[in-house]
């Protein structure tokens, strides 16, 4: 049976670490667990933050359908998704994604799918703040991430 | 019908949701889309090239030739960037 | 130019969370961090432990070949390898790659090529104990994970 | 010559290392496997299955048609169980 996997849609960063533990305290069938951070990142030196707008609701409900699809998918022990929201700092995680499983291929895979889904699925978008204080303007979607879907969707 | 706005679509226009009455005459999300295009500046701007928005219905993401339900809620955004 | 991965062999177990910290704390560049935790599993609830026997220098001098590899191999911004051994209970962890990266293929990619290869090169070899105090003996090497190795030569 | 054993190779031969004159006739690596082979019960029962045996020299992977230099470690040792 697939596991339920865990989903938060969150202004406060999150614990890495805790997430981990978390998800294999005390369990003896855990071989892999892969986590992926993504990071509010500066391009040029240019930027202060991201903010980041969501659609409440859709957002939890969007992750999950993805998350369900990922363990229907690979054989996951555990599987959580950490999603913030709002102003964001330079240097600051995004988004979190802890896969666990018997052996490494299913947790890498499904880290990997997970977040190329949320890339081009999940209900966020980012507005740049920059150091000049001028409007960054949104950050504009990229191809490669619609491709990256596309990958996915072939092999299903 | 409820609609709510996200990003840049929700900035154009100048709000975050409103309630419309929906003529019998918009059937699909592509006709509503041609419908607010045509209701004042804001709406126009957001919407002149339908093709990019984005569309979900209570919470889905659905294509702009389906159907609208009755009673729900409309999202109009631009392509997502989170991860 | 490539990084410099950072590398340890010991017996102790590691700090996770320290490790993303170290490897991440006070840089704008980096969007993407990715970390395997590979965990002692038991099979069949008949296992207590792992025991890791190595070839000490041997160990390091891999590991750092392989590590090297990945960061001539993709643009990484930083990569720490820790592979332990001794005898490690189960539910312990074993080993830890961490990747860190501008963007999310780059990480994802380095750190499963560099499990396919602590694997397969890695001069490492498990003896089971387990629950009945009978010798479990040395687990055996698998032809699916030469086959992941092979894979990668294919696309060098 | 200084060999060095791991895993059940180790286990088998029943020490961890030792100190050999390498004889003339012994050139390459599968000329030492086989050699080594009839010094023993033990060396037998560890290197009946040549071809599964993985070689290091100096801490390198090595394929058992390398040439042996004159003074280096030689270690042998199972398909390696790691990560």
């Amino acid at each position: 049976m697939a596991i339920t996997p865990r989903i938060s849609v969150q202004e406060q960063d999150f614990d890495t670490a805790a997430e981990i533990e978390r998800i294999s305290d005390g369990r003896k069938d855990i071989g892999a667990v892969v986590t992926f951070s993504g990071k509010c990142r500066d391009e040029q030196g240019t930027l202060v933050a991201l903010e980041l707008e969501h659609y409440p609701g859709m957002a939890e409900a969007e992750i999950g359908r993805i998350a369900a699809e990922a363990a229907e998918r690979w054989e996951l022990l555990g599987l959580t998704v950490i999603h913030r929201y709002g102003k964001i700092p330079v240097g600051e995680n995004i988004v979190l994604v802890v896969a666990a499983s018997k052996s490494r291929a299913a947790s890498f895979e499904a880290a990997n799918f997970l977040m190329d889904y949320l890339k081009s699925r999940a209900p966020f978008w980012k507005k740049e703040h920059r150091v000049d204080g001028q409007d960054g303007g949104w950050v504009e979607a990229k191809q490669s991430d619609e491709d990256a879907l596309a990958v996915w969707q072939k092999q299903s | 019908m409820k609609l709510v706005y996200f990003a840049w679509v929700r900035e154009r226009i100048g709000r975050g949701s409103e309630t419309i009455d929906k003529p019998d005459s918009v059937v699909t999300v592509a006709d509503l889309l041609a419908w607010l295009a045509e209701r004042g500046e804001g709406y126009a701007a957001a919407l002149v090239r339908p093709e990019v928005i984005r569309v979900a219905i209570d919470h889905e993401h659905v294509e702009h030739d389906t159907p609208l339900p009755d009673d729900c809620e409309v999202a109009l955004f631009p392509p997502m960037t989170g991860g």
